[in-house]
């Protein structure tokens, strides 16, 4: 198995991103899976940022704590990332801070010869000083295209055809033009052949020269980006929303398709307050609408939600969580909303709460969300969190024909033999027909008080049962509807239990425990609100139940034990704002006892 | 002109007798039929408040939500479906107070929809608070001192703030505002209507004599496309308190500025197969 | 036992309030205790609005379904309040609509002679028509004296000593003058004289003649005025709120106080969003500041409760229950915001919630609350519904000793000694020293993003754990310092468990089981968050245990199981907008089986 | 005058290199220096985006809260205790955007508060979305087709709000900025200073040089107190902008107007034991 990690680290704005997306766009094209988390500060500029690109012949989707490769856009990069790199790793940096670099105590041979790093970390490295810059300059006459150079030397080490990143970066810089386009091949020509004449060989781990895969259709994108395509996909027509990271890449991907497509509108709102109402008001007229937000932002909305609750206006929300609380940590990971998902809002009221564990996921939970907020008209949320919205993922085979657009009952016309239209008639199954005002002569009253059938406001104790049981037998349909728990392994001996970002975190842990002979299992909840029917079976099958989630209180625990009453033997946590890793979770389990 | 009983509703009013709230229910119905609008032809969104429950008592489609959010859900109901007539509905807590962010970008915004403000300067179904039009030393529940902060005007910071048709009109006078109701309806863009409504149980200083005694007509030479003129009415207050349409701007509507919807509604647009593969395919 | 209960219906504006409040006052005044709930309509004028007075020689808190006395202040209020009338009950009302009453097929007869009500409730009651608004105008030239002469018709049917009543009169319309008081006590008195002379001895059961203690010192005040006078005891020094019912009240009479004590300033805020961050502002300069609302406006106050979390600010919410979602019922009562107020504000920090079952309870849970805020600063809420802040209470023998203000580690000076000032400094505790701002020359960093020990922005991981953990360790203490629960009856076998307004209720309840041989008793949680160590200890001593909550999905018995695992084995759940009352409880006690 | 260096603080700037909100920070030091204001005597409050990230790199007392919450707090802050010099400070998102209804309130309140915004017309630290100050047609992130909106005024907002002093500055002359910047401070009542602020990241079309081109100082004999010539001023923005005091206006501040204050800020005050007898006698 392919398994290889390249960390590309500098100061914000120094390029990080355009190379490790480069890099993980090529590679994808030619049937790799990639993963590439992004460990962001936040700030415009300068600071330390890096990505951690994993790229493998299987689906991979965790962030690993070591690194075969490491560009280092500047000298602290050095420092942080050398402690995590295997024996042998290779370093390429800049020849421009050798000087530096060596004064750390490394230093680099001709040949990339390795090199002793400090004590507390007794490893040898490859050092690769490239002269980045000056390559550049030569090539392409400018400084940005030592980004396109670092490219060219990833692909030298990798033994990688160089054709395959030519065509990478015609197609990113095709917008820019030809000049630019060739500008950034010439650029990482130089860089592949410097580390063609240089390094060759050296660094024999980490060679890739073969397609992993012969089907094409294979994707590249971020979670913000499955979220934003799986929602356009499935008939978004209006989404509102205030900036705020790491959801804002979802505003941005769909405003972006506005010039591209038909039949969608996003509309930045003065705050997010205005923009859950706008998307009320949207979904009230007939459109397909969402908003999309951060805990915070979140925070400010949970009066709308109530409000779609008790009107039953279809509404879908995402969630990208960061840690908190208060600004805490806005570009980093946490699962801290979960149960402010789930209780946010005054009053009693049904929902469902999704939670995707990674692109491809996404993409089908924009689908099942808005499907079950028409049907049931009623709120739908979406749990993301940084570490599912900002990295990049492969989606391999998606088909959009899954799951189809169903938009309950929504009808086009009104059959006046059925009696005045009524938006909240009582029947059978409790979900009323909605029409679309103005397409008919009914008219309809939707009201936020406790009100009638008709949607007047009323004071009646009776209307008042009856409406909440309206209301909240919404439940019992969205449970039969939600999606089914995805058990990994086959043991029945412990189970590792997980929702949202962290499946692939923890189902590599489990494979590594089971090849260590540990009768370990894992099962990732995609949706977390109502819980499926076969939760309580299913987990009641396994000897021990460990939760593992990325939050201090153990949010999903609880969530688990109100919903089942089923106990959880113990749990795994991390709270530090860096997503769970396969590591972390096998260093717990282990110290777990 | 349609008979203004085809907007009667069968909903019982909970309004105080003799409030001033009733005749603005008349004007509104006045208004609608004077301009041909069928009740399923018009969409009102409304607060929380007294004023809010005013559609309610019309035949119409009305989405009663929130306390302060009547604009945001009436941009949204507009964006999705511009053939609607769109009316919001609120009174000066819900929407100068709880609602002030919206008010002012909703103007920035211009979309098309007529703004309809019960400003009675008090909370009346809160049982009389101050609200943001309150006088200078009103004493209230929450205000034993009086109130000390400088009255809102709210024309003044709609003309601040761009909008496009700024009036101010009088329950007391519901014929005079049923016309300026009709001609907001008109207006192509964002159409606020301030409505000095007497509350008859809570505001006893602000009476409908108090009002009668200082109201006048704009003069018929005014012109309303005078920015600064405009200005210096809109804080005209106290002595004398113009009526009128204030202020007057073209400028295009929201959704005629949009691209996203010249192809029509965007209810009844939708993104295609095609064009599903074709973002697909961007990924690859 | 004395235990009568008098209805007061009408229209809104009609006085019903004024009349409950004065009965209510003059027999508090008298040593009585009583309870009266306001069941209102959300309207000004017109409408149905009722108050129920209960009235005992031992302590009573919760409505009762049946009633004695009627005053009927329009048609329509006999129609509502004759079913749930006592056999032989009373009825008052004016004269002028005796036509309409009997047209319904109901008489009076000479003397107040009994008369039979319709089919589907055989009972005998007693027609009681005076001429209410004529001896007003008669007495005192004016229709709103309506309501003295009403309580002069129920003072005499009460057979109580007029004085009382005048005396009461006379202190409550004091600030409006002589003239107005005269006017007042004559109407009440030409009301006593015609009901003296007409309907003596007709209603024996319902007389009271006699005071029911002499020891003085009972205070009569609404649950809303017992958190603000509360307050204003426990050192309030800022209130900023948006008026929003059942909460109004509150601000209403703290901002009244102003006038008659320093150190308070009232600010209505803008929205609920200001109300919050103003208060946190405040309690950041130093003083003891809260915000009051109701679910709705909380939702909108989230995000600044995360703020306090997160920057630590001693923050005290009062969030006055109503029925959500939504607009929902604005003038009627629930224990729907439960979890919200548990889980609302987004990522984790620590938080109290009390619970307080009367005004009583309430005086002394908003002293509790302010010193738990200051003394782990951190926000604290105080959970009230319409039942308990809108309804009058008897308050009796408070102690303004029995917990004195602690504003835990707010110091006056800082010792340079102790090295510089650190807003955040991490010691042993978790709790930090605070400093008023601009007292010393020490500066200060307060900060909503993660943040170093000084208050400085932060990225690091390790930062990020040592802080999680400074601020979720206030839980440890806050559950060290929680109130403990009220247990009532001595049998262990099942309990009923409540929380908040109900706790008379249930009390009641378990009364009347108790006096049928049922083995029942019941606990009551003043404080529902962090629950006291206690707890399983308690719970775990009785057989079954039945939780009794007003909300419609049990989340008591959630917030129960997950932070003891203790699992209820039934409930009891009431949400039709009406109070909980002692006959509900035990009718569905019985069909538990 | 106090010298500059005693605002140090140790904290390492977040923002990009050759960012205006470096000259915005020496003209904030420069004019609490001038004043002979210690660190200790001022307390900001500022919000989330890059602007109001200054007072961490200033040695002085800070609440450093909400995206949008700055004036709410300063205002807490303010009337609890009034001996302190507060200044708020925030973005032209955080300030005209998210905190929009509190801005309109805080300036009818008219409480003793500075208020600073850097006004780049852009959001910085998210990467560059539309601000309500954005020019009409700017293309960003959120709006590919250009901002359709009617870009704030804010001095405009501002003087149609009641606000007591509203000037506009520029970071592109930070001895200027200063100078205003301390006219805002001694100001008694709300004072909001508008600092155009070049963004040099994401505001590629409002450079220093497009501002350059374009600001002027209002000349000598220009009146602020003339509040229809200042709306005039206020509205003046495309080929020339003023900078300076645009309007002010003579205004007893809050924390004066309101007796609960005359005897001392309302942290040194307390109820008393004798008080607390009496509240509860009252239920007697
Ligand atoms: C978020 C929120 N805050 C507060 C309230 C309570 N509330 C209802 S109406 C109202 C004010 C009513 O005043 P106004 O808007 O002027 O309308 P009026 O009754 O005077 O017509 C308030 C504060 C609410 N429903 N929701
Ligand atoms: C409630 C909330 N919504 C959104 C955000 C995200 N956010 C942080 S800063 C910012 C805007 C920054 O723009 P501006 O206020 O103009 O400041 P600048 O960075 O340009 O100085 C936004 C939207 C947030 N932190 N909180
Ligand atoms: S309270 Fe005032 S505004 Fe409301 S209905 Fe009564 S009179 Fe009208
Ligand atoms: S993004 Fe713009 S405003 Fe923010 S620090 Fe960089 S240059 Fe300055
Ligand atoms: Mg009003
Ligand atoms: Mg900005």
């Amino acid at each position: 198995m392919i398994d290889i990690i390249i960390t590309i680290a500098g100061a914000a704005g120094q390029g990080m991103q355009t190379i490790s997306y480069t890099l993980a766009r090529a590679l994808t094209r030619q049937g790799y899976f990639v993963h590439c988390y992004q460990d962001l500060m936040s700030r415009v500029r300068g600071g330390h940022n890096f990505a951690s690109l994993r790229i493998s012949d299987r689906p991979v989707g965790s962030l690993s704590e070591r690194s075969n490769i490491l560009i280092a856009l500047n000298r602290e990069s050095i420092d942080f990332h050398s402690p995590g790199m295997v024996e042998g790793g290779v370093v390429v940096y800049d020849d421009k801070i050798s000087d530096a670099v060596t004064s750390t105590g490394l230093s680099a041979r001709e040949g990339g010869a390795s090199t002793e790093l400090s004590a507390s970390n007794n490893k040898k490295l490859n050092l690769f000083p490239v002269p980045l810059e000056k390559l550049a300059l030569e090539a392409a006459q400018s400084k940005i295209m030592v980004n396109a150079a670092a490219c060219g030397v990833c692909f030298s080490l990798m033994e990688y055809d160089f054709d395959v990143l030519a065509d990478t970066l015609g197609d990113l810089f095709d917008r820019k033009g030809d000049l630019i386009v060739e500008a950034n091949i010439r650029a990482a020509r130089a860089g592949y052949d410097h580390a063609e004449r240089e390094f060759k060989g050296v660094c024999p781990y980490c060679t890739l020269h073969r397609k992993a895969s012969t089907t094409p259709g294979k994707m590249l994108m971020t979670g913000s980006e499955a979220a934003g395509f799986g929602s356009l996909v499935s008939g978004l027509q209006f989404l509102s929303a205030y900036p705020m990271s790491p959801s804002t890449g979802i505003m941005e991907y769909c405003a972006a398709k506005q010039k591209e497509i038909s039949g969608i509108l996003v509309e930045q709102a003065e705050d997010e307050i205005s923009a859950v109402n706008m998307a009320i008001g949207a979904s009230v007229a007939g459109a397909r609408a969402m908003t999309c937000t951060s805990g915070g932002g979140f925070a400010l909305m949970t009066e709308g939600l109530s409000l779609a609750g008790m009107t039953e206006v279809p509404l879908v929300v995402f969630i990208a969580q960061r840690p908190g609380p208060a600004t805490g940590f806005p570009t980093r990971t946490e699962q801290g909303d979960l149960l402010f998902a789930l209780y946010g809002g005054h009053g009693e009221f049904a929902r469902a709460i999704l939670a995707p564990g990674d692109a491809e996921e996404t993409v089908y939970a924009m689908q099942q969300a808005f499907n079950l907020a028409d049907r049931y008209q009623t709120p739908v949320i979406v749990l993301g969190d940084q570490n599912l919205n900002d990295s990049f993922w492969t989606v391999d085979g998606l088909d959009l024909d899954k799951i189809p657009i169903d938009r309950g009952k929504l009808l086009d016309s009104w059959d006046q033999a059925s009696g005045s239209y009524k938006r909240y008639h009582l029947s059978a199954d409790g979900i009323s027909s909605r029409l679309i005002p103005g397409d008919t002569e009914e008219v309809q009253y939707w009201d936020s008080d406790e009100h009638t059938e008709e949607g007047h406001i009323a004071e009646s104790a009776s209307v008042r049962l009856q409406m909440t049981a309206k209301r909240l037998a919404k439940l019992k349909g969205l449970k039969e509807d939600s999606l089914s728990p995805e058990v990994f392994g086959d043991s029945r001996e412990t189970v590792l239990v997980g929702f949202g970002s962290s499946k692939h975190a923890v189902r590599e842990a489990v494979q590594l425990m089971q090849e260590k002979g540990e009768k370990v299992s894992a099962v990732h909840f995609p949706q977390v609100f109502p819980l499926p029917k076969e939760t309580v079976e299913l987990l009641s099958g396994f000897k021990k139940i460990i939760v593992v989630e990325q939050n201090a209180t153990g949010q999903f625990e609880k969530l688990l034990l109100t919903e089942t009453k089923i106990k959880a033997d113990s749990s795994i946590r991390k709270f530090d704002g860096r997503p769970l890793t396969a590591k972390y979770i096998v260093d717990s389990y282990n110290t777990l006892g | 002109m349609l008979d203004v009983n085809i907007y009667k509703s069968e909903d019982q009013s909970a309004w105080c007798p003799g409030c001033y709230n009733f005749a603005i229910l008349k004007a509104v119905r006045q208004a609608l039929a004077s301009l041909d609008i069928a009740p399923h032809q018009v969409m009102f969104s409304s607060g929380i408040g007294q004023a809010p429950k005013l559609p309610h008592y019309l035949k119409c489609n009305l989405f009663n939500g929130l306390h302060g959010r009547t604009l945001p859900v009436a941009t949204g109901i507009k964006l999705a479906n511009h053939g609607l007539q769109v009316i919001a509905e609120g009174g000066d807590g819900d929407g100068y107070a709880e609602g002030g962010n919206h008010f002012v970008h909703a103007m920035r915004r211009n979309p098309g929809i007529t703004y309809l403000v019960h400003d009675n300067q008090i909370y009346g179904l809160t049982k009389g608070q101050t609200s943001p039009t309150s006088e200078k030393g009103l004493v209230t529940g929450t205000t034993p001192f009086g109130n000390y902060n400088a009255p809102e005007h709210p024309l003044a910071l709609a003309i601040a703030a761009e909008c496009s048709f700024a009036a101010r009109g009088f329950a007391g006078d519901s014929d005079h505002l049923a016309e300026l109701i009709a001609q907001a309806i008109k207006h192509p863009g964002f159409a606020l209507v301030d409505i000095l409504q007497p509350c008859v149980t809570f505001n006893k200083l602000n009476t409908f004599q108090w009002y009668k005694d200082r109201v006048y007509q704009l003069e018929p030479e005014y012109d309303p496309a005078d920015r600064q003129k405009a200005f210096a009415r809109a804080l005209e207050w106290g002595e004398r308190i113009p009526l009128g349409i204030i202020y007057k701007k073209d400028r295009l509507p929201l959704e005629n500025l949009l691209p996203q919807l010249k192809p029509g509604p965007l209810i009844k647009q939708s993104i295609g197969m095609e064009k599903r593969k074709e973002l697909a395919g961007q990924f690859r």
